[in-house]
């Protein structure tokens, strides 16, 4: 393997090989096309149990120029980087198995996402590899971005908690929101791909369409990692809405003392202006004034915005991402690179398309 | 509609109302609540007592 | 005309001859619709100032076979009950007119809905008409149907207001929210044909298709309806999702004393069992365990539910309507039926659709 | 059983019970909405074998204010009415025990709808109940109407081939269309409702939505009744679309002599204007100004329109339907209605909604 | 401005301003978004008469890190490429200010693209600038690749045109097809995008959606493009379909003498094998078997694919693009790139999503 | 990519043209065809020899 390269926004001549676990899946898929159209990364595999030898073409219709086809999970290559996007317990079970076929082991399922085997036992049923606990480190940039360099093994955040933390990281930061403050709720709402390719009956074309269903009321997992992360907790609620792709979060604070407008943009501009992948989109003119999912569908970007409500001094915060680039597979790529020390932004350009109807 | 004159008579397990079940339920059995709902295991037949079943999370998927 | 008949799910043989003013417009159709089908209104005229002399079907497809052409509303024709679907403004400005012409005057805008002109001067621009403000009755059934009977002037809730009262009602009713609660979010998620017919750049299909925008996040006017019907102050945002009809209120409670779900059901099942619209639906099976829009979509039901967040002893409240119908037409219609001592659920028996897409 | 009432447009006092197998499926809830609703129908069962014992709410939330519980397909009650919306195969195996526990069968699959046991060889995997064949009648009431009084074995038409057949029966009534014509080509777009509730892959949110996909390029199974009931084979080509209800057929004719549009409302107006479902749409103002199933979703509503292209001689007919509505179980209920002698519209008398979108 | 580069895949270091006229509108924006992201390309103005002074990101809010805003279209800067995206009629007659301005001029509109005034008396209201006609090249890589090194001005094909020219190529090429061969229907669904950003009522969200909806039944403008640059005339149909990108034409074809699948995929790999941007997607597995507009939403590709019908000798053709891009933006660009010599993909690689919905 | 050196040479049944197969096929196998998609079963291994598996029409509902 090549050496690493600073992330200074340059570019970086070293190639690393990679390998796709769960390839035929949604946020695998998303990981292929990432790292086929990155400058620093060769695609050497890409695993299914249910389409070995069949192209990832056939699964995936965007990538047919690519000439690979899936190979059993249980044959794995010797690579650089292994990217692991199963559901939730495979990786725990395979993490061994993972590090002998690769240095680097990026996984994007929740198996390592909480520091500790107490929140398994919480939230999940308990952990099987809880030494690997300590080594991993949460890929989202904007939050662990100073303790990715170097990191071997990389836990990708989840969707859903991807976007409430962006959303109230700035006002944790500021002290504006604490422990202490009083009830923080966060009302989401996400695209089908967020139920992976697997869907069940709830996932039918006519009984997904145009809905607005509650699927996860209270008790949602992933309020272990915003507890975890920004230290309060959440009442959380999640929401199906028609749409494919994008997860949008809506969080009701009410700080303990009145804040402005300057401060808030104050706090968000602290906290993001320096991130090439965050926007703050907040008031304005035109169609588009605050963060929306389609805005960043197809990115890698997240948008936050803010409103006052004067009289009862509530500040609502809206945070847009696409669940399958910024809440999994392109926080895992920006992740890696970070790790790697190569560009930040590498393989990750893509700004998104306007019009654009429910991508 | 539903033969009611053979109709089981239980105690809903969550508003405490009386309800009525088909007649050929059996133990074990999960049946909707028609009150609420909800899904409800047979615990027993004499007397029809019913538990709430717990709710299957992979339905829902996310 | 004709006696009034007595409302107990029977019949009556009373015809009522009916106006309705704005009939181009979305809900102005979906009165014509339900007025046509009712068998106890004969629609006599519908107005319009842009579509004169041309056909009601030509504006509204599934009203082809109705034979009637629009005509302008400066030549109200004499009827027993006018019904007016115009932009807010235009009613308090015409009530003259309108009374002029009917006897019973049932407005969908938000011109009579306040109890007193101070709600107009805080929230609208003041109201030109405010003697009237006493004399109307606010058309919600469920929470106002006592002093419906004998009302000549009936004003349509909001859409958005409709949902929430309807979530919320209960839990007033039983004292477990009050004025003193703590904050109530209530987070809504609306269809496009609530900004009726005449849509501007964001309304166009390529902008609003496949959106979660929040189009009010702070100081949306319904807040006062809410505060005026159920005594609370709440903090409100409104999102257009990727629907046409619906309106879906989440609304996050925080009781101070803790209840279990028996409380909330006995609650629920105490407002609304006898209520012939009004379905709860909370938990169970299946694919539809919470209210969502899509199993109401064109129809005069509401759904409501909820579940409990024992970690941190919050209730979320879910509430579902079509706007156009329990939101808007469909309520005005009810109202009507119980003013005018019709059958309760005459011409509003449409049950809905399975499967439906997005109605 | 009581005594048939003549189809007079008047009501009838009638009431038979009826049962529907297959009541857990799309079309079978239709059924049971459609018959729950009926003044003349009273439900007596609904079968799966999939939710024995739960209630029929519970799979169709429009219908949870109905009492009934799903029950065992091999626990036929005795009814008058037996209606089968089963996939293809199962009532030409059941269709002994149908009829020893009804009078009267109508199915709703493709086992009864062709002529003869040759045709079932050649579209189909052969017959197994040929005997049957002679006995049924097709269902579609403007084709076969007189037919079906008496009838004991109806036989409900499929879908596209009822979009199609309503859309090019006028033509051929006229002469204007025949063997000989040349090529016919029916170009349709249809819904995801279509595929019943137990789709695979293809049929989830995030592959189906937004799709124009060629699902069945050619060598499509309704040609066969296209053949049998309009004399004339056509090119067929089925999309799936972006909607959940529905069936849009484009048929493209090339008369052999030219035709004026006098001739056409002619021969249209000729073919539809006694009956009771259907509408010619076909130019015009607005925004509705050819047939397009939206605005005949939930609705028994069929419209046709037309158009001619001068330049080579072509007629492009317009034909749309809910193909779960005329498509199957409201042709079915019409059909049932003519059967039995019942007033034609009983039970079908919704129209539809405006505006409406993707229902 | 620098020498040109030769059109061989590789890299070129020339850069070329360039200026978008029509800057807000939907073509323009996606020439904004290629141009912006185009090794050679510097956008040094975007016009609006709308927004002068506005960003561009708060049009198009994908663009929002683009430090550009509009100004108007009066006050043309000195470019070498001037790209007009203005509707139909503006071109023709500002042609001698936009030569003014730049080198190369790349029309999107309908203005240049029929070889002659001939064609624009018989389709349109006639033409200003005949004498620029001869002048113009058709766009299109794939049809007129080999007259655009070069070309001063460029003329960007009809979307529809050109989803049904790259369909029906190959069989013209070999003889398949040709003006004796009989009827040949094209059958196009369309996005949303397609009517530009100034929609009217029937472009609205509540009334465009869910659509299948007959536009153009015949007499659209794209048959010119069609019989001018394939020498054929054909039955031309278009539908409004729920997407907001995307063209899909279905191609009806009689051939005289009977083909062979192995023929088929002769002619297609015969003519697309060498070209970047297409891709035959013609039967197979998995869920993606024909062309679909979702499945190249976002990018320059095109798809084509065919089945035979034996029983009547049809060959159906399916073609799907992107109409903002393949159909017009991206295709300019292309072209563009093969004007001036630069590689022939640059600034075009992105290969689209999945899963996507309804992009 | 795939590992080119081990991989299988064989005549696509559809085109005529060379296409490449996985080293690891079994007979018996559906694999697609790089040239066409399309399905093709694996006939015989020395020589190579694919014939077109018949379309599954189940996934494509109706
Ligand atoms: N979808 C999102 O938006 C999102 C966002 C954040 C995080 N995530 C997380 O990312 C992971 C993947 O999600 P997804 O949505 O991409 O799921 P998915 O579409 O269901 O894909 C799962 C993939 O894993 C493979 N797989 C399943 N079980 C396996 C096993 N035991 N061993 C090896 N491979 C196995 C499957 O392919 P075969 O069956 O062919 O082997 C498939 O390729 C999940 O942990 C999810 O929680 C997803
Ligand atoms: N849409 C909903 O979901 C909803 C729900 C609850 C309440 N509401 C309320 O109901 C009312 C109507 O809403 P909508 O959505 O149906 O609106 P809409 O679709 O815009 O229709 C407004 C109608 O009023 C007519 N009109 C406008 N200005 C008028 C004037 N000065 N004098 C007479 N007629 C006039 C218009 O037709 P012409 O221009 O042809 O005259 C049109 O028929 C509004 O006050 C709205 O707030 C709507
Ligand atoms: N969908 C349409 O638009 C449409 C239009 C025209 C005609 N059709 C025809 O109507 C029929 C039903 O279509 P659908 O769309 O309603 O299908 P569906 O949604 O898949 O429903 C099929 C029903 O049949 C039951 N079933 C399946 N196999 C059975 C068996 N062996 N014995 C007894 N019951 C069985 C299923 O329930 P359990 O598994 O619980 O028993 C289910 O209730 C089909 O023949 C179809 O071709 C449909
Ligand atoms: N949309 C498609 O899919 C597609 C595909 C192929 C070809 N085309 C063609 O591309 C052209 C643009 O289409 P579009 O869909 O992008 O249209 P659009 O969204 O309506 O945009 C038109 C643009 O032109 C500007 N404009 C209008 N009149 C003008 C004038 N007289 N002088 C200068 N600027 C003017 C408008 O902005 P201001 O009003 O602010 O100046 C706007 O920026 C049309 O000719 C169309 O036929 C479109
Ligand atoms: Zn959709
Ligand atoms: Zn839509």
């Amino acid at each position: 393997m090549s050496d690493n390269a600073k992330a200074d926004g340059g570019t970086s001549d070293d190639t690393y090989t990679a390998s796709v676990v769960g390839g035929t899946g949604f946020t695998g898929g998303e990981l292929l096309r990432l790292l086929a159209g990155h400058p620093n990364f060769e695609v050497v595999q890409a695993t299914s149990r249910s389409n070995v030898n069949k192209t990832v073409g056939r699964t995936h219709p965007n990538l047919r120029d690519l000439d690979l086809r899936f190979s059993d999970p249980d044959d794995l290559e010797s690579v650089d980087v292994l990217f692991a996007a199963t559901p939730h317990g495979v990786s725990m079970e395979a993490i061994d198995e993972f590090f002998e076929a690769a240095d680097t082991v990026v996984d994007l399922s929740a198996d390592f996402r909480l520091p500790d085997a107490a929140g398994y036992d919480e939230w999940y049923d308990g952990h099987v590899s809880p030494e690997y606990l300590d080594r991993a480190e949460y890929a989202l940039p904007e939050l662990n971005g100073e303790n990715l360099p170097g990191a071997e093994l990389i836990a990708g955040g989840g969707c859903n908690a991807t976007a409430t933390i962006l959303g109230l990281k700035p006002l944790v930061d500021e002290g504006v929101l604490g422990p202490e403050t009083g009830e923080v709720v966060v009302d989401v709402k996400v695209g089908s791909s967020e139920g992976g390719a697997g869907g069940g009956a709830a996932s039918s074309h006519p009984e997904r369409s145009g809905v607005v269903r509650p699927y996860a009321p209270t008790g949602h997992r992933h309020e272990a990692e915003i507890e975890a992360y920004l230290g309060l907790s959440v009442s959380f609620t999640v929401h199906a809405v028609d749409m494919v792709r994008g997860a949008s979060a809506t969080c009701h604070v009410f700080p303990e003392e009145p804040v402005s407008k300057r401060d808030l943009w104050g706090a968000y501009r602290g906290a993001y202006a320096e991130e090439p992948f965050m926007r703050i989109v907040s008031g304005g003119g035109g169609v588009y004034r605050y963060p929306e999912p389609k805005a960043v569908a197809g990115t890698n970007y997240g948008e936050v915005g803010f409103e006052l409500d004067p009289g009862n001094r509530r500040i609502v915060v809206f945070s847009a991402i696409d669940n399958m680039m910024k809440g999994s597979a392109g926080q895992a790529v920006h992740a890696t690179n970070l790790a790697l020390g190569l560009p930040e932004t590498a393989g990750l350009e893509f700004g998104g398309l306007h019009p654009v109807g429910s991508p | 509609m539903t033969n009611d004159t053979d109709a089981l008579i239980a105690e809903d397990p969550i508003t405490g109302e009386e309800i009525e079940l088909p007649a050929d339920v059996e133990v074990g059995e999960i049946i909707d609540s028609p009150v609420t709902g909800a899904e409800l295991e047979v615990i027993s037949l004499d007397p029809v007592v019913l538990e709430e079943a717990p709710e299957l999370e992979e339905d829902w998927g996310e």
